[in-house]
């Protein structure tokens, strides 16, 4: 099955890591991830007034192009899987709004394609059981807050992705990695997303770490750069790292642990998952 | 409070249900997305209560409420509503509404250093037309 | 020669030969090769002289309701003949085990009138090559387009192979979707105009009933219509209208659009005019697709208890 | 020829005052085959009814019009006049000349010639009647009643005491039903076992009620009055009639295992009975959980069993029985656990339904009545119910108001405010729905007795916070969000029909509504009958009720059953479908569309055709309508009287 | 047309609901003109599509099949057949050529005395303005 990743906005900004780490374990798994060749900003966020259609052209050029290259989308980051998910169905099942955007785009895409999230392609074309298989350097011993947020599990009917309530994917990616998912409560509340730039307030972001951290977590895993930004900011010590980040790890890569708010080199150290520095 | 027909099918109302596209009759009032929105805390007027002062015809105390502004549309109350009523869309609508009048929006300024790209734009994208 | 033709008689002749099947039901020999007839084949010997080409026009399936009493029989099935074989199996007229299916795949078949007419005179052979027919005539080979060749029948055809067989003689072409552009067109005119367009051609109705001898769907035991409290022997134009009214209301969401009943009719009354606005109607109110085909729920047999209420979001299409 | 009479009724002015009724009876005259018409006052009068049967008799009537009110209002009065008088009663036809004539219009010269086409139609129809015999059935005065709850034990004990045996079939291994798993009941707080058990041992003990319990019904034919019924009885591996009831086999039992009466929250062994008072007193080998036949050895109660009654080569039986009518009780059953991950429902132990909460609060239930949260036995000082748990939740759960859940959740704050004095319960509703009688009292007293607090509003979500269970709910009376930590949840889970209700259905050929509850006949007038004559609902398999509606319900169902079995045989209209076979193509396309699935193939020589079952059919006519070739015919109403009124009314 | 003409209106009437309804109007004396003829049928499931060709054939210048409304039943279907066989007749008619207010389908109920009055004052008043139906109606 031929893919075309789409990075999304900071995957090549601020979320360089997410990006590297997801393409090098693609390289090391066989997995085929060309980039698309145009791209856009997806927008971010899915445009809820129904006559806000504009807003659901630069998802469409993404998905009318990778359908052109004869190929389904792959993303890693939640906001962007969620706005061209939701774009991709609203297109394959609404025929008005199918029809605006043929005719100001230019392209003549019906909804026929999949969008996929990586962790959906290691589910079910590399197995969790032959990811297994692969790493070449377990994470025993490090136990991992698996923290889902909203965009890949909501709205439930749009977004197919899990359990909206109980969700297991990412537990089972850990499992997998040799890790030790770690069960907590606020796993799939949100983290208030853009309004951290509003005033400041991340009373929502600091719920979802306490409740991460009182689970006993080393650190917490995402997929999604706004929960990452939200909860690093949260003001605890908890550390936030990408989930292709601890793929790359256990696959005998390099995470690219640099660069975060709060450094997870530390505790990732302390579980001789990394080297000591002199 | 006074209502009568006319203050309760304006059609302001029927804007408001066309750009949402849900219908906020459906609503009994249970609450259940108060209880679980992450932001209920800073919301002032809670989530169900916005709904209500639709349903009375109050669309414009409802677009007063701090409330719309600080949905997230996280989509929590959707994905529990027993009457799948999506409030985000509603908010959405309210703020839409706002937002093509002119009204000015927040300022927001310079982003704090770190802040992701895909966080600015969404910002954006939810406090300007 | 014709291949297709030699392995169809290789195959019903060892089905005759091997017991499997007490007669076989397909194309013979007629007065004028354009003019093959339907053939039961009893033996070997008259298998042999089974013929398949582009002149083998009529549906065959009709011949199943009383062929089959004796034992099983086997039939050479176009789409038609196998529509109309499960219409007969829907009606419980037919037991499917009753019959071995030789599917093939139709292009349509030639209309022997219509050739003589382009020929200008006598027709010997046929061949079919996408949108053109070559004819063959003492003066040598003519080519015309095949919309001006072929049966009625055969040129509003979505169903080139049958739905399943025992066996193929050569790969199945799927099937296509049908489209009513006659009805859309008769529903564009005044209601006028449209009752001087049937008035017209129903005025010409012989009440001969070659129309529902030759319906694989007009397979009943007893024919209402042949009840006098029903329908007199008279033969005015409100008996017309009665008899033809009856008899599509009678195959509406039955039809299999096989179009004998247009091909049979002596005065060329456009009976697939009834069927398909019944069939057009079925589609549109009752989303069925493809109404032609046998459903498993006939659309006359169920309903659904939010149907819509035709009469009402009609008006709008007539 | 025909010979038919005419009487035009003047029924006072009402229909004299505006038709012509002379000139009505004048033009049915000159109709060909009426031999006689006569006007009279009040034709519904003893007189006028007496000229009638005079008619009949002196003129040697084939067929009689009335043109006089509604049928529905006198068409049995004539009807009966003509059987008096020797003429069969369904060749007498009403020509309906004042609700549709008189009434409706002023134009004496209109209504006078409508009146007469309405009387030439009848004239034509009555023509084309021939004489009809009430239909007649046996009765087996015998019932079977499909169920051993209260519901299902009330309308046996009903119609038993009556002197009408009873066949009661429970598919467990006891009677008692759901009841048998509550504590108390409400509005009265009396102990479900005492007011069950004395009644339970009445069924049992009732002559004429045969209990066949562990059994299930697996195929219905036949109609009302002659039903033939399939019972399996389930092997027990235990000869029940052997079995002294000692239970040391339940004793000696090395095997334990969750018990779905206890609703997990207690264990049982693998052979034994539900609860100690069960009746019949018998124990039931749960062959999933058999060490025996898991791994062909232990047998110990075999080796214990004082009578030799243990079997583990017991198979299962089917007796057949001829039964006159039937009642369904089979109850109900709540939302499984797999529902609401929100509330963790089935993840974490301390989150239970409402009826764990029933064997928590009983006195005979696994902690022996002390309410206990799961996870580590202590006793819960705040416990949060909330009720609407998939209920009127068309988006994810049922739709509907499961009914019993207001007033047994403020039974379950009083009662656990009785056992845990400085205890707090907390109410997450909607709304209190308590009607009925001492129902709301009873809701206030949790409130004002036992401080039971009821917050309006949904709880959002459950999750487990320093060793309790963090609440989160909104109290919407007052615009806030609730936050409780509680030891102790409990869920008013939807209640839902039985699985095996759905399949019990189709082998009665009975209706269900879209949540597979049973459909009755009519929602207000026939509540307690199915569309099928002489099957009856009892309880909750129709809807969610509570006990004193289930016991009333059955005895509803259970006076049906004994109306239809004062008669020695049923008389039923003849107006009903047939099949004249020499028409019939046998293609079916009438089965699917009759509701009452009366129609049948039925094999000639040649071929099929269809057929009617005559004790099934109502007599829409629906069948009729939808058969090509015109075999099928509704008596009464046949193809060719009605293109005979059709024609005439037209001319 | 003769002044004297007016509309002859054959209807098919459930017993359970039209036919009742049609008895309200008459117990409620509303006034409704005498084109209407009914023919009481069990239900109007009962009514073969060919009945009302039958009406046309004879002479009727209006057909109405009516019955209760769907989910009132008293068989609880029949009425669906109805308007599953009707929603294909009615554009069938209008097919052949019939005027579409020649053949009307009503849910009437037994309390909808009012109802059956408007609807035989509609049609009657529709017919008066198309004047005599000439279509598959029989030469007389």
């Amino acid at each position: 099955m031929a893919y075309r990743y789409f990075p999304g906005c900071t995957l090549h900004e601020q979320a360089r890591n997410f990006d590297v780490t997801a393409r090098e374990s693609a390289r090391r798994l066989g997995l085929e991830l060309a980039e698309l060749d145009t791209w856009q900003c997806c927008g971010a966020v899915f445009p809820l007034a129904t006559d806000a259609i504009i807003n659901l052209v630069s998802p469409y050029r993404a998905l009318a192009a990778a359908d052109g290259a004869g190929a389904d989308l792959v993303t890693l980051c939640s906001g962007c899987l969620n706005v061209l998910r939701r774009t991709n169905r609203l297109v394959a099942t609404n025929r008005e709004i199918q029809e605006k955007l043929k005719s100001f785009v230019e392209a003549d895409y019906s909804g026929g394609r999949q969008v996929h999230h990586l962790l959906e392609i290691l589910k079910r074309d590399v197995t969790f059981e032959g990811l297994a298989a692969k790493v070449s350097k377990g994470l025993a011993g490090l136990r991992v807050a698996p923290y889902y947020g909203c965009l890949l599990l909501r709205p439930p009917e749009d977004m197919c992705f899990d359990d909206p309530e109980a969700p297991t994917i990412l537990e089972d990616f850990l499992r997998a990695l040799g890790a030790e998912p770690v069960d907590f409560a606020l796993k799939t509340e949100c983290c208030g997303a853009y309004l951290a730039l509003r005033d400041g307030g991340r009373s929502a972001a600091a719920a979802v770490v306490r409740s991460a951290a009182a689970g006993g977590a080393d650190l917490v895993v995402t997929s999604c750069p706004s929960c990452s930004y939200n909860l690093e900011q949260a003001g605890t010590a908890l550390p936030v790292v990408y989930f292709t980040q601890l793929l790359a790890l256990a696959l005998g890569l390099d995470g690219a642990f640099g660069g975060h708010a709060v450094d997870p080199r530390p505790v990732l150290r302390k579980k001789s998952l990394l080297p000591e520095v002199n | 409070m006074r209502i009568n027909r006319d203050t309760l099918r304006t059609d302001l109302i029927a804007k408001l249900q066309e750009i949402s596209g849900e219908t906020v009759a459906l609503c009994y009032q249970c609450g259940k997305c108060s209880a679980g929105c992450p932001l209920e805390r800073e919301m002032g007027i809670l989530p169900h209560r916005v709904i209500r002062l639709l349903q009375l015809g109050q669309v414009e105390e409802a677009l007063a409420a701090n409330a719309i502004w600080l949905c997230a549309a996280c989509h929590t109350c959707a994905a529990r509503c027993p009457r799948g009523v999506d409030l985000s869309r509603t908010m959405e609508a309210l703020r839409v509404i706002l937002l093509r009048r002119g009204v000015p929006r927040a300022a927001l300024g310079p982003p704090p250093p770190g802040a992701p790209q895909q966080t600015i734009v969404s910002f954006l994208r939810k406090y300007s037309s | 020669m014709n291949e297709r033709q030699a392995k169809l008689r290789s195959i019903a002749g060892s089905l005759l030969a091997e017991g499997r099947v007490s007669l076989f039901i397909g194309f013979g020999p007629g007065l004028e090769p354009s003019r093959p007839v339907p053939w039961f084949a009893k033996n070997a010997d008259e298998a042999g002289k089974l013929v398949l080409d582009p002149f083998c026009g009529p549906g065959l399936a009709r011949y199943l309701l009383d062929e089959t009493a004796a034992g099983p029989a086997g039939i050479v099935a176009r789409g038609c003949d196998g529509l109309g074989l499960e219409r007969l199996v829907a009606d419980k007229r037919v037991g499917r085990d009753q019959v071995y299916v030789v599917g093939v795949a139709c292009r349509g078949a030639v209309d022997p009138d219509k050739a003589r007419r382009l020929a200008g005179r006598p027709v010997f052979g046929a061949e079919v090559n996408g949108e053109t027919v070559a004819l063959t005539t003492a003066g040598g080979r003519l080519s015309f387009p095949r919309s001006d060749c072929l049966l009625d029948r055969c040129l509003a055809c979505a169903d080139p192979s049958p739905r399943t067989a025992d066996t193929w003689l050569e790969e199945p072409l799927p099937g296509a979707q049908r489209e009513f552009e006659g009805v859309e067109a008769l529903e564009k005119l005044g209601p006028d105009d449209r009752y001087a367009f049937w008035a017209r051609h129903l005025e010409r109705c012989l009440r001969c009933h070659a129309c529902r001898n030759a319906c694989p769907a007009c397979n009943c035991v007893a024919c209402s219509l042949d009840n006098p409290e029903w329908l007199e022997r008279t033969t005015g134009l409100a008996d017309h209208f009665m008899f033809h009214f009856t008899r599509a209301y009678h195959v509406a969401g039955r039809c299999v659009a096989c179009g004998e009943c247009q091909r049979a009719c002596p005065v060329g009354i456009p009976l697939m005019l009834l069927n398909e606005k019944f069939m057009k109607d079925i589609r549109d109110l009752f989303a069925v697709p493809d109404p032609h085909r046998p459903q498993e729920a006939e659309p006359l047999g169920h309903f659904s208890p939010d149907d819509p209420e035709g009469w009402r979001e009609g008006d709008e299409t007539l | 020829m025909p010979r038919i009479g005419v009487f035009v009724c003047w029924c006072g002015l009402n229909i004299a005052g505006t038709v012509d009724v002379e000139r009505v009876a004048e033009a049915a005259r000159a109709i060909p085959g009426v031999v006689h018409a006569e006007t009279y006052k009040y034709f519904c009068s003893e007189p006028g009814q007496n000229l009638i049967k005079q008619a009949i008799q002196e003129k040697r009537l084939s067929g009689v019009v009335v043109a006089a009110c509604s049928p529905s209002m006198h068409e049995s009065t004539f009807r009966e006049a003509a059987r008096m008088a020797g003429l069969n009663p369904y060749l007498v036809q009403i020509a309906n000349i004042r609700e549709q004539c008189s009434w409706v219009h002023t134009d004496r010269e209109e209504a006078t010639v409508k009146a007469s086409a309405i009387v030439a139609a009848m004239v034509a129809k009555v023509r084309r009647d021939e004489p009809l015999e009430p239909l007649k059935f046996p009765v087996h005065r015998k019932a079977l009643v499909i169920g051993g709850g209260i519901a299902g034990m009330q309308a046996a004990t009903d119609i038993a005491e009556a002197g009408c045996p009873v066949i009661l079939v429970e598919q467990g291994p006891n009677l008692g039903g759901r009841m048998a798993q509550l504590s108390e009941t409400f509005p009265t707080l009396d102990c479900a076992s005492c007011i069950l058990t004395p009644r339970t041992a009445e069924v049992a003990r009732h002559p004429l009620i045969e209990v066949l319990a562990y059994s299930e019904v697996r195929e219905v034919t036949g109609y009302v009055g002659d039903f033939t019924v399939k019972i399996a009885r389930k092997p027990a591996y235990v000869d029940w009639d052997k079995c002294i009831g000692c239970m040391l086999c339940q004793e000696k039992c090395p095997r334990k295992i969750p018990s779905d009466f206890e609703r997990g929250l207690g264990s049982r062994k693998a052979i034994g009975v539900n609860f100690p008072q069960a009746v019949p007193n018998r124990p039931v080998i749960d062959r999933e959980h058999c060490t025996y036949f898991e791994k062909g050895k232990c047998g110990v109660c075999a080796k214990i069993c004082p009578v030799g009654a243990v079997d583990f080569e017991q198979t299962e039986t089917v007796r057949e029985e001829k039964v006159g009518a039937i009642v369904v009780a089979t109850g109900f059953d709540v939302l499984p656990r797999e529902a609401f991950g929100e509330y963790g429902y089935g993840k974490y132990p301390d989150v239970i339904d409402s009826l764990a909460f029933e064997r928590l609060n009983s006195s005979s239930g696994p902690t022996d009545g002390v309410i206990r949260r799961p996870s580590d036995g202590k006793i819960p000082r705040e416990v949060v119910f909330i009720q609407c748990v998939g209920s009127r939740d068309p988006d994810k759960g049922k739709p509907y108001c499961s009914k019993i859940c207001c007033m047994y959740t403020a039974k379950h704050a009083m009662l656990y405010r009785h056992k845990v004095p400085d205890g707090q319960a907390y109410i997450f509703y909607m709304d209190v729905r308590a009607g009925g009688k001492g129902y709301e009292e009873f809701v206030q007293r949790a409130v004002e007795a036992d401080g039971a607090l009821y917050l309006r509003g949904r709880v959002a979500r459950v999750y487990p916070e320093d060793g309790r269970l963090l609440v989160k709910g909104v109290d919407t009376l007052s615009g806030q969000a609730v936050e409780i930590a509680a030891d102790l949840v409990v869920l008013a889970t939807a209640a839902v029909p039985r699985e095996e209700a759905r399949g019990l259905a189709q082998i009665l050929k009975v209706g269900t509504d879209e949540h597979g509850f049973f459909s009755e006949a009519h929602p207000k007038l026939r509540p307690v009958e199915t569309m099928t004559r002489g099957i009856f609902l009892a309880g909750s398999v129709q809807a969610p009720r509570d006990i004193s509606e289930s016991v009333a319900q059955a005895s509803g169902a259970a006076a049906k059953v004994l109306a239809l079995f004062s008669r020695d045989e049923l008389a039923a209209d003849p107006l009903v479908a047939a099949v004249d076979e020499s028409r019939c193509s046998g293609c079916l396309a009438c089965q699917p569309i009759c509701p009452y699935h009366a129609i049948e193939p039925k094999a000639l020589k040649d071929r099929q055709v269809a057929s009617v079952n005559a004790g099934l059919c109502q007599g829409c006519g629906a069948c009729a309508a939808a058969c090509r070739s015109g075999a099928m015919k509704l008596k009464g109403f046949t193809d060719e009287q009605i293109l005979a009124e059709v024609g005439t009314l037209c001319l | 047309m003769s002044l004297t003409w007016e509309p002859r209106i054959v209807g098919f009437a459930c017993r359970w609901c039209t036919y009742a309804g049609a008895d309200l109007a008459g117990t409620s004396r509303l006034e409704y003109p005498a084109a209407i003829r009914l023919i009481r049928v069990p239900c109007s499931g009962r009514v073969n599509p060919s009945f009302v060709l039958r009406a046309f054939q004879r002479g009727a210048d209006g057909v109405l099949v009516a019955g209760c409304h769907p989910g009132d039943c008293h068989y609880t279907s029949g009425n669906l057949f109805t308007r599953r066989r009707y929603s294909l007749v009615k554009r069938f008619l209008e097919y052949l050529g019939m005027e579409p207010e020649r053949f009307r389908v009503e849910w009437i109920s037994a309390a909808e005395g009012h109802r059956f009055a408007q609807v035989v004052r509609e049609m009657t008043a529709d017919l008066r303005r198309l004047g005599p139906n000439r279509k598959m109606r029989e030469e007389t």
